[in-house]
């Protein structure tokens, strides 16, 4: 039996690595990835505690709505990394700070 | 206030106040109309004329007749009205009539002395100015504008000190004379501060007069009581002492007094007027207006301090060589005498000598501004390069300025206090009440009488040897620059009717018919607070002794200094042993006693400049420096706290720019750690 | 499923009866279509067209909310089965985003460098048009469901403007910047919603059961769960620790974006705090979290770490960016007062910050135009130059800063007295800290924003006479947001009172 | 038209005029602007004639005893739970702020007078300085916080601009220090203003207000509110009205200024053109005496009457450090400044005793340091614009080149060290006395400060007679040898006519005080009855 607490733990384990991924990696492809991971952990939750929401739903819907919303900042930061490529030549985050203090 | 006043006291007031005006208007005419007109001179002249007259007028209804107060709503301030009138009682219409009178010939005299200097239209505008503040000074009836005029008396006569203010000594002196007379100043309204704080009123005449508030007052358990007001006795000290600042600076008094030899940096004349007669007489005058105020311990203190600086100041006078100096330590002196004798309970005598001071010192100033004048004269017409004051190059002038001689010689007797002057009766009264206080006190105190007596004795060794090395002997200049060309005399009727006026002034009958004995002087019985003595021993003892050794002292002056003329004259008999006899007890006391006392003198001097000269310009250096320091303080703490808060808005703000390092992820995970570590927080502290 | 049946017609007739409600943002939809088809119909030339059909769509759009005042005399009034709340403050909120983007849609062609983006600025309008709806929602949401849409839709619309100018270096970076900050954020507050929805079983913040579940459940992963929203809300209001972008972002973006963000956003994220706060502050046996103290310690860190780095700026807008992350921390003072009358003295403030702000940027953006620089220290003698222009930017810091006579100074009197009012009855030492840090932060706020009159007025240079390519329509602009601001210094109660 | 409006506003509408009128016609804009002073001026004077004095006229803390009064609601804003804010226009005077209104309206046209010497952005300068004249006016005749905060606030910017712009070579510097320190003064007192407001409810409309006269009445506060006297409230620990004293107390401290929040002054006035620097002075130091009185000794009495002790030991730290500073400075203007200081002291010293004749003197001292201050800067302004120097050992022997401007100078400078028979004596001898008094009055101030105090009258004549003796006395010495000399020309008719009024002024009022004792006496005894009776409440 997979308990909620089974759930909970596999999305945190996700929402975590998520973490580190953004904070670690040289790639801001991976950092979108890890943006995903993040952005999936709350969506298992969400669908977890969802079960136990019979009247509205709300957990499943929400779930539908937040996986759209990725995919549509995904999309638009796909877009801003292409347009850094064309600039910079570069996607690494790093390296791409002329704003600074 | 004065609803019931007859109309002979309002004229009376009104000629007190034309006469107080009429300076006053002068002085602003001269200002605003006569810039540079040689008309100034007479404008303030007459000025001082009628109010001369109209205050001998106010004398003579005043003098022993009744006092008149009159006075009229100046502000309101709380609940304390604050009046401006006119005090007019024996005190004040004697120093009225003698300031007013004395000025007259000096103003006289100052038309020819000042009528070739370029500053001649102001000269008689400060001059104007003073004469009304100093008459003002004496007529006011209340404690702020005593202290106002005071002050303005002090200011004109910082003016008048630095009245060639292109010399630098002048405008050193009269900076000096105007710091410390405002250190008095201080003294003064603190003073006047405490008394109003303590009796809520300025009112000389309720404060003074007999059973008024401060007689009323006590002093009990250490508390200073005066109706409901208590206050710590040591306020009651305070101002007494705040008092005495004032006297001691405006009356020259130890320690406060070197500004007063400075002060002869101004025009002669203004020496004769101010610095000799009027204004330095001033701070006696403040202690006659508030003596009740005084109480035993302190006239005593007063005492000590008035003989310390006559004696003081004797010493000093002996070695000088400055014609002005001399005489300028003389008064200094005098003032010590007077001052003494306000310590001592003779009230009525010190202001006698006051007034006696006023006119012989003035009538020497005036004597020496002739003298000066004339060697300056000479100096100008042979192109020398010398001190037209140094006595050192005098001698011989009593056949040049005959007039000017017998005017010194007059005043000189009066100062030395030899019968048949007016110093004579002034003097002796002062001395003779001094032993009858001492013996009264007991033994310890005959040392003030006894320093007022040897006082007295170096005064005639000094004036004795300045009337010498002037007008006896030979001209020093003469032996010094053979062939140079001498014109010069007594000058014309404006400096000899002054002369002429003073002189007779200084004689004893305008005082006393009697010329022996102070006692039987008008002035005296004039003056509240005199009781009249018993007939004692020292009546008769100490006048007698004091001018017998005077005489001799005199002597030994002319010997000392006229000497080789006796030598030559007198080579053989019984007059050239005696002669030469005295010349054993001359040389003793020429080893001994000359010398010690010259050397006293020196020292004195020494200590006078150096020690108490020293002190003020200690205390200016020590005010630069504590000056230094709070600037330093100003520039480098309190700034500097300003600009250390401008440093740490800098340093907080370049740590929070510290994150901004252009790096996103760097952005993303300072985030999440402040995310983190609030939590960390909230878990660990809040639970 | 079966026994759901009867709800649906409910809920049909609920989203059917909601819609009057709905009116200004049905009229936003429209208005969006409208510029996009205007855009595609008319192809290059349409931005002048897209501009004015926006504007226009504005002004209705104004009236229409207007108009919604009568409708929600009897209260608030919950839309869509609970998704969102029309209230008089939303109403009010919602003003101000209309009347700010209004002013903002007309000067995004005054800017020479974005006008002269070669894509032109139709698809900007449309964007910005479309932004408005997302802010609509933001202000009335009251369901976590719509809370992290509108955000998401506000934030998508912001992440295009942003990178707007793809030919630019800056823009594009700033893009990256923002885009991966914000969705990074979005995906920490989507989990703390989650978690939320966990432990309250509901994502209604209004319907009773939420507050009341989670008072019940684990204080420490209650918190843990808001602290993750608030990260979110935070990257909107820009208050610290999410406040690291606002610089960059706001440096690289184009002016009129910068002001576009620097405003909007985040006067809808301040109605969205509240909202999301509400619920929880008026909870009787609320504890565990508290609401006040961590606002009001953000607020103070905020005002501190915005108003202090922004002492050591000289470019203009980043200057501009620190001291609004310090006004942030201002409004979050009045914010904490939970109470109607800080949040009249809120939305004053926002709408005196937005019009500043706006102006500021504006003129920030007119000398960029006319003598092409962005640095503070450029500005020397400036102000001799450009006497009108050169006042405008005096009066208009003058209000930021908050000094009489101006509308900042009304303002930051409104909050003061709000928090102190609050102040008298508790006496919480978190709002007597705010209060001094508030006023202290006023004074470090001048170190700064008086740069720019130094610069202006008190440097003296050889003017290098240059040619003038002037444009009135900024000084215009930020002429009469001045005089406003002056005339609401004098008269704040032509405003307040319906605040 | 109420007359106070009309004072306060006359100068906008010509500052407006001058706004609109084209830069070719600049060298009309003096002219405006004097024009706008002395109908000020005239304004004022006629207020002064018809100012009624008595104590049914005392003001202070009754409304109906101001005059000149106007009351206009202004703002008026529902706070919902917390009752209505009342914010009104609310000017009227009282004996306090009657003459020294009067003292400003004629350093305004001096100043007008001395901005002659401004020769570059006429129209800003004008402008500017009529907007300020408008905000010093306006503080002093505010009876409403809001508007007085409004006013108080409002000559920051311009006096920034006046010093930043047509400054000396530190001018930046010195503008915003002054700007810095003032609004650090103020921004607290915006949040003491803020709680007291919240504290006061106006008892007849039920309203919290802003008007100043009801804080002063205990009854008016809330039970339980912070400044409440009965209640008591802490503020970090320190009781809530003392810590809005202090509060308050420290804005105006600034201004007026008292050590050690004083070093804004120095580089102020030095940087500062000469008109600007008249205005500092003449007027903005005494609207700190005049906060100091008004509002932090009549809203928090029972704290003034308890800190007594501490505002007098700043006064006379004040008179000694200012003057010793000053007796330091070789540059004029810079010795000036920190002569201000040293007298300004004696505002505060006079106001800790709270005793009539110390508040009194205090008010004539501030009136007489307007006039004396207004003329010594005026005159420094006269030889700095001469050669553009002003350190005191480059000049020597001044009195012989120009001999009527140092008859000035020795006015101005005897004037200030408190010689009889200028305003100046009065007005200290009377702050010495009213803080002398204090002890067996009331037993706020020791003894010994008075005494202190009165030896600072003794420094400033150090600092002066130094000046006096080393740049006028002597043989003429100039740092600029000839061309100097040929420089230095007497004062002219136009500088003439400013200090000749200045001078007869000062005198007037010293030999007679009750030009202004008169108009102050039944409010300052008003204030002190009040003072003391807060206890009773």
């Amino acid at each position: 039996m997979i308990t909620l607490t089974d759930f909970m733990i596999v999305s945190a384990v996700l929402f975590c690595t998520g973490m580190f991924v953004i904070i670690s990696k040289k790639n801001s492809i991976q950092i979108l990835i890890g943006i995903e991971l993040m952005l999936n952990a709350a969506i298992l939750n969400l669908v977890a505690f969802g079960k136990y929401d019979r009247i509205n739903n709300s957990g499943q819907m929400f779930a539908l709505f937040a996986i759209v919303l990725a995919a549509a900042t995904t999309a638009v930061a796909l877009a801003i990394i292409l347009n850094v490529y064309k600039q910079y030549k570069t996607i690494d985050p790093d390296k791409i700070k002329q704003l600074k203090d | 206030m004065n609803k019931a006043l007859p109309y002979q006291d309002i004229q009376t007031v009104c000629f007190a106040i034309a006469a107080v005006v009429l300076p006053f208007a002068a002085f602003v005419i001269n200002f605003l109309f006569l810039g540079k007109s040689k008309l100034s001179g007479w404008v303030s002249t007459v000025a001082i004329l009628v109010s001369s007259i109209l205050s001998v007028i106010v004398f003579t209804r005043v003098w022993n007749v009744q006092q008149i107060h009159v006075k009229h709503l100046w502000f309101i301030i709380g609940d304390n009205t604050l009046y401006t009138g006119i005090l007019l009682n024996n005190l004040s219409v004697l120093m009225l009539g003698l300031v007013s009178v004395i000025a007259l010939p000096v103003h006289i005299y100052s038309t020819a002395y000042m009528k070739d200097d370029a500053g001649y239209s102001r000269y008689f505008q400060y001059l104007s100015f003073f004469c009304f503040s100093m008459l003002a000074l004496v007529v006011m009836d209340n404690l702020i504008l005593l202290y106002a005029f005071w002050e303005l008396v002090g200011f004109s006569s910082y003016l008048l000190i630095g009245f060639w203010f292109d010399r630098a000594t002048a405008v050193q002196a009269n900076k000096k004379a105007f710091i410390i007379n405002r250190i008095g100043d201080i003294g003064l309204l603190t003073a006047i501060i405490i008394l109003f704080n303590q009796y809520h009123t300025f009112d000389i005449a309720q404060l003074f007069k007999d059973g008024g508030l401060i007689a009323s007052s006590t002093i009990n358990n250490g508390l200073w009581i005066s109706g409901t007001t208590l206050t710590p006795v040591v306020w009651q000290y305070i101002a007494c002492i705040g008092i005495f600042l004032g006297v001691a600076a405006k009356s020259a008094q130890f320690p406060l007094h070197t500004w007063l030899p400075d002060a002869m940096e101004g025009p002669t004349s203004v020496s004769a007027l101010i610095h000799a007669a009027t204004m330095v007489a001033a701070g006696v005058f403040l202690l006659g207006r508030v003596y009740p105020l005084f109480n035993e311990a302190e006239l005593t203190t007063l005492a000590v301090i008035g003989c310390f600086t006559a004696f003081m100041a004797a010493t000093i006078a002996l070695t000088q060589n400055d014609l002005k100096r001399i005489l300028a330590y003389s008064t200094i002196s005098q003032l010590g005498y007077m001052v003494m004798a306000m310590g001592i309970g003779a009230y009525a005598t010190s202001l006698f000598h006051l007034v006696t001071h006023a006119f012989f010192k003035c009538l020497l100033f005036l004597s020496a501004g002739i003298v000066i004048h004339q060697i300056k004269h000479i100096k100008e017409d042979n192109h020398l390069n010398i001190d037209p004051q140094d006595i050192a190059n005098m001698g011989g002038l009593r056949k040049k300025l005959p007039l000017t001689f017998i005017a010194t010689l007059i005043g000189g007797l009066a100062l030395i206090g030899l019968p048949l002057t007016s110093g004579y009766l002034s003097k002796e009264g002062i001395l003779v009440q001094a032993f009858e206080w001492a013996e009264h006190k007991g033994s310890a105190y005959m040392l003030l009488p006894v320093l007022a007596s040897i006082t007295s004795w170096l005064t005639a060794f000094y004036v004795a040897r300045l009337i010498l090395k002037v007008f006896y002997g030979d001209m020093h200049l003469l032996t010094l620059h053979p062939g140079i060309k001498i014109h010069i005399g007594d000058g014309g009727w404006r400096y000899k009717l002054p002369l002429v006026l003073l002189s007779l002034c200084c004689l004893f009958p305008l005082f006393s018919l009697n010329p022996l004995s102070h006692t039987q002087s008008w002035l005296l019985y004039g003056l509240s607070s005199y009781k009249g003595y018993t007939e004692s021993i020292f009546e008769i003892i100490v006048p007698v002794v004091v001018n017998v050794l005077s005489l001799v002292v005199m002597y030994y002056a002319y010997i000392i200094y006229i000497k080789q003329s006796i030598w030559v004259s007198s080579q053989t008999g019984l007059l050239y042993r005696i002669s030469f006899n005295e010349w054993y007890i001359d040389r003793f006391y020429n080893c001994v006693v000359v010398k010690f006392v010259l050397a006293l003198s020196d020292m004195t001097f020494w200590f006078d400049r150096k020690v108490i000269d020293g002190f003020v310009n200690l205390l200016e250096k020590i005010g630069v420096f504590i000056a230094g320091i709070a600037s330093w303080c100003d520039r480098y703490i309190v700034d500097g706290i300003l600009h250390l808060s401008a440093a740490i808005v800098q340093a907080i703000g370049g740590f929070a720019r510290r994150f901004q390092n252009g790096k996103v992820q760097y952005y993303l995970f300072s985030m999440l750690l402040a995310v983190i570590v609030v939590f960390i927080l909230k878990i660990l502290i809040w639970n | 499923m079966k026994y759901l049946f009867p709800d649906i017609s409910n809920q049909l007739s609920n989203a059917l009866g909601s819609i009057p409600f709905f009116m200004p943002e049905i009229y936003i939809t429209v208005l969006f279509v409208l510029v996009i088809v205007t855009d595609l119909l008319f192809g290059k030339n349409s931005a002048r067209l897209c501009r004015t059909i926006a504007c226009a769509g504005m002004v209705v759009v104004i009236f229409k909310d207007l108009q919604q005042f009568e409708q929600i005399l009897s209260g608030g009034h919950f839309l869509f089965g609970s998704m969102l709340l029309l209230h008089r403050t939303a109403i009010v909120f919602k003003l101000i985003i209309d009347l700010l983007s209004f002013i903002l849609l007309l000067y995004f062609e005054w800017d020479h460098r974005l006008k002269a983006h070669k894509k032109g600025l139709s698809d900007l309008y449309t964007i910005v048009v479309g932004s408005v709806l997302g802010l609509h929602l933001m202000i009335m949401a009251v369901n976590l469901l719509s809370i992290y849409l509108a955000i998401e839709f506000v934030s998508l619309a912001s992440y295009l403007l942003v990178a707007y100018r793809s030919e630019n270096a800056f823009s594009t970076e700033a893009g990256l910047k923002y885009v991966l900050f914000g969705a990074a954020s979005s995906a920490v507050m989507l989990y703390g919603i989650s978690l939320l929805y966990g432990f309250g079983g509901t994502l209604d913040l209004f319907s009773g059961h939420m507050a009341e579940r989670l008072a019940q459940v684990n204080t420490m992963s209650v918190s843990f769960a808001i602290v993750l929203v608030l990260a979110g809300i935070g990257f909107k209001l820009s208050f610290v620790p999410a406040h690291f972008w606002v610089p960059d972002v706001y440096e690289g973006a184009a002016t009129p974006v910068t002001a576009y963000l620097s405003t909007l956003p985040k006067i809808a994220a301040f109605a969205l705090l509240v909202n999301f706060v509400t619920p929880f502050v008026f909870y009787d046996h609320w504890k565990g979290f508290d609401f006040r103290l961590v606002l009001s310690a953000i607020g103070i860190l905020t005002m501190i770490a915005g108003n202090f780095a922004a002492v050591l700026q000289s470019n203009v807008k980043r200057m501009l960016a620190y001291s609004g992350i310090g006004h942030t921390g201002f409004a979050l003072m009045a914010l904490v007062t939970f109470t109607p009358q800080g949040l009249s003295a809120l939305t004053y403030y926002l709408l005196m910050y937005g019009l500043a702000n706006i102006a500021a940027l504006a003129l920030a953006n007119y000398f960029e135009n006319a003598e092409g620089i962005t640095d503070v220290k450029d500005y020397k003698g400036l102000g001799f130059k450009y006497p009108l222009a050169s006042v405008c930017f005096v009066v208009v810091l003058i209000s930021l800063t908050g000094l009489p006579v101006s509308a900042g100074f009304t303002g930051k009197l409104f909050v003061f007295s709000a928090v102190y009012s609050i102040y008298q009855q508790n006496h919480d030492v978190w709002l007597l800290a705010l209060l001094i840090t508030g006023a202290l932060t006023t004074v470090v706020a001048l170190f700064y924003y008086i740069k720019v009159p130094l610069n202006l007025f008190l440097k003296r240079t050889e003017l290098i006479v240059s040619e003038n390519k002037w444009s009135y329509n900024l000084v215009i602009l930020s002429t009469m947001i001045a005089i406003a601001l002056i005339i609401f210094g004098i008269f704040p109660d032509l405003l307040i009172k319906y605040m | 038209m109420n007359i106070l409006t009309l004072l306060i506003f006359t100068p906008v509408l010509f500052g407006l005029i001058i706004l609109l009128l084209p830069s070719s016609m600049r060298a009309s804009f003096k002219y405006i602007t004097l024009l706008a002073t002395l109908l000020q001026l005239g304004f004022s004077i006629w207020m002064y004639l018809n100012f009624k004095t008595g104590a049914s006229y005392a003001g202070i803390n009754h409304e109906e005893q101001f005059q000149f009064v106007q009351k206009l609601p202004w703002i008026s804003l529902d706070l919902g739970g917390a009752g209505k804010m009342q914010i009104e226009y609310f000017v009227g005077i009282d004996g306090i702020s009657v003459t020294l209104l009067v003292m400003t309206s004629l350093v305004l046209v001096i100043a007008a007078i001395a901005s002659w010497e401004i020769t570059s952005n006429l129209k800003g300068f004008f402008a500017l300085f009529l907007l300020l004249d408008m905000a010093v006016v306006g503080v002093f005749c505010a009876l409403d916080f809001f508007l007085f905060y409004t006013f108080y606030e409002l000559m920051l910017l311009p006096l920034y601009f006046l010093i930043g712009m047509w400054g000396g070579a530190r001018r930046e510097y010195a503008a915003i220090k002054f700007f810095l320190y003032t609004l650090f003064g103020s921004v607290f007192m915006l949040l003491v203003m803020v709680g007291l407001y919240l504290s006061v409810k106006d008892p007849i409309t039920g309203n919290h207000t802003f008007n100043m006269i009801q804080m002063m009445n205990p009854k008016n506060y809330i039970d339980g509110s912070v400044f409440s006297i009965l209640s008591h409230q802490t503020i970090l620990g320190m009781p809530a009205r003392t810590v809005g004293f202090v509060v308050l107390f420290i804005a105006f401290a600034i201004k007026v200024p008292v050590v050690p929040l004083h070093t804004w002054l120095p580089d102020a006035h030095v940087e500062a053109p000469t008109p600007v620097s008249i205005i500092l002075a003449g007027i903005l130091l005494k609207i700190g005496g005049y906060g100091i009185i008004r509002i932090c000794t009549g809203i928090f009495p029972d704290v003034a009457y308890s800190g007594a002790y501490w505002l007098g030991l700043l006064g006379v730290i004040s008179i000694l450090y200012g003057a010793f500073n000053a007796l330091a400075q070789r540059d004029l203007k810079r010795m000036i400044a920190y002569s201000s200081v040293s007298h300004m002291g004696f505002v505060l010293l006079g106001i800790a005793s709270q005793t009539a004749e110390g508040i009194s003197g205090a008010v004539l001292q501030m009136v007489s340091h307007g006039f004396l201050s207004t003329m010594l800067f005026f005159l420094v302004g006269v030889i700095y614009n001469r050669v553009h120097d002003r350190d005191i050992y480059n000049f020597r022997g001044l009195g012989t080149l120009m001999p009527k401007y140092t008859v000035y100078v020795m006015v101005a400078f005897f004037a200030s060290l408190g010689l009889p028979g200028f305003s100046a004596f009065v007005a200290e001898a009377f702050s010495l006395a009213g803080a002398f008094k204090s002890h067996n009055v009331n037993g706020l101030l020791p003894y010994w400060m008075a005494v202190c105090g009165s030896v600072g009258i003794l420094l400033s004549a150090a600092y002066f007679l130094w000046t006096l003796q080393r740049m006028f006395f002597g043989t003429v010495s100039l740092k600029g040898g000839d061309i100097w000399k040929i420089a230095l020309t007497d004062i002219n008719w136009r500088e003439t006519a400013t200090l000749l009024p200045l001078a007869l002024i000062a005198l007037t009022l010293g030999v007679m005080p009750s030009l202004v004792l008169g108009k102050i006496n039944d409010s300052v005894l008003a204030l002190v009855q009040f003072t003391q009776n807060v206890f009773h409440y």
